[in-house]
């Protein structure tokens, strides 16, 4: 596999969101806005890639019985540096987050890829696909969090776009609206690989 | 033995090097995640309280309460921290008022998780501006009609639930404060 | 004493885990197929939590507060937890066969289950007190294992359904799950003063 | 405040480690070594074939008693043989390995269908409720026996159930799932090629044709031809697998079916 489909394979095919199902709890908790997902998105990117590295470096000389345990505090370790980096710099989006950045930590993308991929492969490769799965995670949760302020609030990204006279769909935003539309996104996608 | 050494060699210096990278991280960004918290606070108060010029914090019993003066150093009225369980997670409160006890200036949410579009209403204006220049000298109260009476908040239609976790975590607070108050000199 | 059954019945019933903060989905979702499995998962996983909001607690109030060093609370904590899981694993599996047969396969899954740490955390933003953290950690633990319970027995009838081929399989779960929300969320009603 | 940092993550990563260390040590089942071998050399299918929750209980039982039960069908006789190396027994080896064939070989433009049917998409609902199918013993064809086939061996062609042998590890889930007992273990013959007939239908002649214009119509020709495995029983043909030998005259009485519902297929494990 070349490079190019490392990455792609991400964005599409292996989708961390709607193929694999992975690192749902932010995915659906953290979606209420467009730009919610676009920063809990670009946190992701962040601690996978780093962690992803740091594990393909080090995963010779780590035995098998602390093995979660060291992968879990590295990840810890980074996710810390990002929540603090929040906290001082972007302090809104950091309450608005909450306890769902910390939340980053059991992220199954990330364990998951941790221990299928940058544990098996070489620093390049494993860095390289975990760019394009948190992509994939990254556009996933942008997508799901529009659909949701859209017809939640009529707006995306805080703009209006359906109009003042829109009654909002409650719903959307709550919990229960979470699971329904990532569900029509997921039957969608099934649709869009059938043809 | 080899084995062992090696668990305990791995995980304890993987810790090391974390809790070093981390404290590095932390004290830099400490001083602006500080600024950070008390500029909050700061532009809460100095919205509910326009005329205060100096805020001086006090512990009172167990809880914190601020002291608010304006230009002659006269003392124009308290501000206080009050937290209380919402419908999804904790809100936090900071309210404003008059020297007596008697008359909330205004009060301002700092922190809450409740849900858009329902509970989430209670950050928006229609729902604050309830609690301006409110007299409260026999408590607060929350209805489901049109505020009638002193100290009445009506709550947001659907969101019962949280205007009520707002109106009863203020209502503690003051009780509590209310009968400490005294104790400040 | 009401408090704590307060925090008992929100935690189990109006704010459950996964019905309203999102935690533990990826269990949820991957479990609760069968019944037998989901029991399992969910005893597991009530007495993990249990486990870890106390310790956390402990070192959370005992150290961390005390030398000031809240930054490190996420490692700490995640390090508690992953080294619970795996002694826990090595304790059943040495003394009870049985237990291990029924839980044992379950047990890697639960370092990675956010619902975990998620109690952790929520434990420390709430200030609860070491009885409130435990009985928070409990009832956590009971609602999860109650909502997988439930998922479990909606799918095994779904699965002779006769639904549209896109939607067979995780979108249904998904649909499911949401409607499921919404039940859960009548219960807001049972307290006037939450 | 970077030394204390320092200090409580590196006793606490300290403390943890060490206790797992010791618990490992102290805690260690005392695993029996040929249990963990007998682990790797199972395929890891999990698939149950073996009567047991799984590979690795399979393997443990294996070792504790002394014995492989039926083996590990999906491994066949070679891993089996292997298996028995290990805790040192002789393999009770099948004598052939078997796979599964499915009794209606009939297409859709074959199988008559009178009625519109409307109920739910699963074979053994269709089987309770009728309509799905005129004859009441041929193929359903919604494919619940795909669902269950744990190494995707079965598919469905043109309403016809279609078996890779070479897939098939004869672990017999799809003759549970089949509401119409059409899955039969045969025995996968290393002098022959595999013939089966594709016919369930016990109804004399008349009655057959009416439903299916594949199904067996008890002619007897197959069994006339001289040296024949094949005998009637029930108005339907049926071939007598232990008769078989390199000279059985299989393919002469294939060709003779007047409705073509003798099957065959290549032997792909070779001779």
């Amino acid at each position: 596999m070349n490079n190019r489909d490392n990455f792609l394979k991400g964005l599409w095919s292996e989708h961390p969101v709607f193929r694999q199902l992975l690192g749902m709890c932010p995915t659906l908790a953290v979606t209420t806005s467009a730009k919610n997902g676009l920063y809990m998105g670009m946190a992701v990117i962040f601690v996978l890639t780093f962690s992803s590295l740091v594990v393909s470096l080090i995963k010779k000389i780590v035995p098998n019985q602390v093995r979660i345990a060291v992968y879990t505090v590295i990840i810890a370790t980074f996710v810390t540096v990002v929540d603090i980096f929040f906290k001082a710099y972007i302090p809104d989006m950091s309450r608005q987050l909450g306890p769902y950045l910390p939340l980053i930590i059991v992220n199954c993308i990330i364990l998951g890829r941790c221990e299928a991929f940058a544990s098996k492969n070489n620093l390049k490769k494993s860095t390289i696909d975990a760019l394009g799965m948190s992509a994939g995670f990254t556009w996933g949760l942008f997508v799901l969090g529009s659909i949701r302020e859209l017809f939640g609030s009529g707006m995306i990204l805080g703009f209006t776009i359906l109009g003042k006279n829109y009654n909002p769909l409650i719903v959307m935003i709550l919990p229960a609206g979470a699971f329904i539309v990532l569900g029509l996104l997921v039957a969608g996608m099934n649709r869009l690989e059938q043809k | 033995m080899k084995e062992t050494l090696r668990i305990i060699g791995v995980l304890t210096s993987v810790c090391l090097v974390c809790a070093f990278l981390l404290a590095l991280v932390y004290s830099r960004a400490a001083e602006k995640i500080e600024v950070n918290q008390n500029q909050r606070l700061k532009t809460a108060i100095a919205n509910l309280a326009p005329g205060a010029e100096k805020v001086e914090e006090v512990s009172l019993g167990d809880s914190t309460i601020f002291k608010l003066s304006d230009k002659k150093q006269k003392l124009i009225g308290y501000a206080f921290l009050a937290q209380g369980q919402g419908y999804q997670d904790k809100i936090a409160i900071l309210a404003v008022i008059d020297v007596s006890f008697g008359k909330l200036s205004g009060i301002e949410i700092l922190e809450s998780s409740e849900t858009p579009g329902l509970g989430g209403k209670i950050q928006e204006t229609d729902f604050l501006k309830q609690f301006k220049q409110l007299p409260v000298n026999n408590g607060l109260e929350c209805v489901k009609t049109e505020a009638q009476a002193d100290g009445q908040i009506k709550a947001i239609t659907g969101a019962t639930v949280s205007s009520r976790a707002v109106v009863d975590t203020i209502n503690k607070k003051l009780v509590v404060l209310k009968s400490e108050i005294k104790n400040l000199k | 004493m009401t408090e704590l059954l307060l925090i008992f019945i929100s935690t189990l019933l109006i704010n459950n885990f996964v019905l309203s903060y999102f935690l533990g989905i990826c269990p949820f979702l991957g479990v609760s197929g069968k019944i037998e499995s989901a029991i399992g998962m969910g005893l597991a996983v009530t007495f993990v939590m249990t486990l870890a909001t106390s310790i956390s607690w402990l070192i959370y109030h005992l150290i961390l507060v005390k030398f000031n060093l809240l930054f490190l609370q996420y490692v700490i904590f995640i390090l508690v937890i992953a080294s619970l899981v795996q002694m826990v694993e090595m304790f059943i599996r040495k003394f009870s066969s049985g237990l291990y047969q029924a839980l044992g396969i379950y047990l890697p899954l639960i370092t990675t289950n956010c619902a975990i740490l998620g109690a952790a955390l929520f434990m420390v933003s709430r200030n609860y007190s070491f009885l409130e953290s435990v009985v928070f950690g409990f009832s956590g633990g009971l609602g999860f294992s109650l909502v997988l319970l439930v998922m479990a027995g909606i799918r095994q009838e779904l699965e002779d359904a006769d639904v549209p081929r896109v939607f067979k399989g995780v979108p249904l779960t998904l649909i499911t799950a949401g409607l499921l929300a919404l039940i859960f969320m009548g219960f807001s009603g049972l307290f006037s003063s939450i | 405040m970077i030394t204390t940092a320092i200090i409580t993550l590196g006793v606490a990563g300290f403390i943890f480690s060490l206790t797992l260390a010791l618990l490992s040590k102290r805690l260690k089942v005392e695993e029996d070594p040929r249990a963990l071998k007998v682990i790797e050399i199972l395929p890891g299918l999990n698939c149950g074939a073996c009567g047991f929750s799984g590979c690795r209980a399979f393997a443990e039982a294996v070792v504790r008693e002394g014995q492989i039960f039926n083996g590990c069908l999906p491994g066949g006789d070679e891993l089996n043989q292997q298996i028995s190396a290990v805790i040192g027994v002789t393999a009770c080896l099948q004598s052939k390995s078997q796979v599964v064939v499915c009794r209606c070989g009939a297409e859709a433009s074959e199988k008559k269908v009178a009625t519109d049917y409307q109920g739910l998409l699963t074979c053994r609902a269709a089987q309770i409720t009728g309509g799905a199918l005129d004859c009441l013993y041929g193929c359903l064809a919604f494919g619940d026996c795909l669902k269950v086939c744990p190494v995707s061996a079965l598919s469905l062609e043109n309403k016809k159930i279609r078996v890779d042998f070479s897939k098939c590890i004869a672990c017999g889930k799809c003759i549970q799932a089949c509401p119409r007992n059409l899955f039969e273990l045969v025995p996968w013959s290393k002098v022959n090629d595999l013939y089966w007939v594709a016919c369930n239908n016990t109804e004399k002649a008349l009655k057959v044709k009416k439903v299916c214009s594949r199904g067996c119509i008890s002619c007897t020709i197959c069994a006339k031809v001289s040296e024949s495995p094949y005998y009637i029983k029930n108005n339907l043909s049926y071939l007598d697998y232990t008769k078989l030998s390199s000279e059985t005259p299989l393919e002469a009485a294939k060709t003779k079916c007047p409705t073509k519902c003798i099957f065959s297929a290549k032997n792909p494990k070779g001779a």
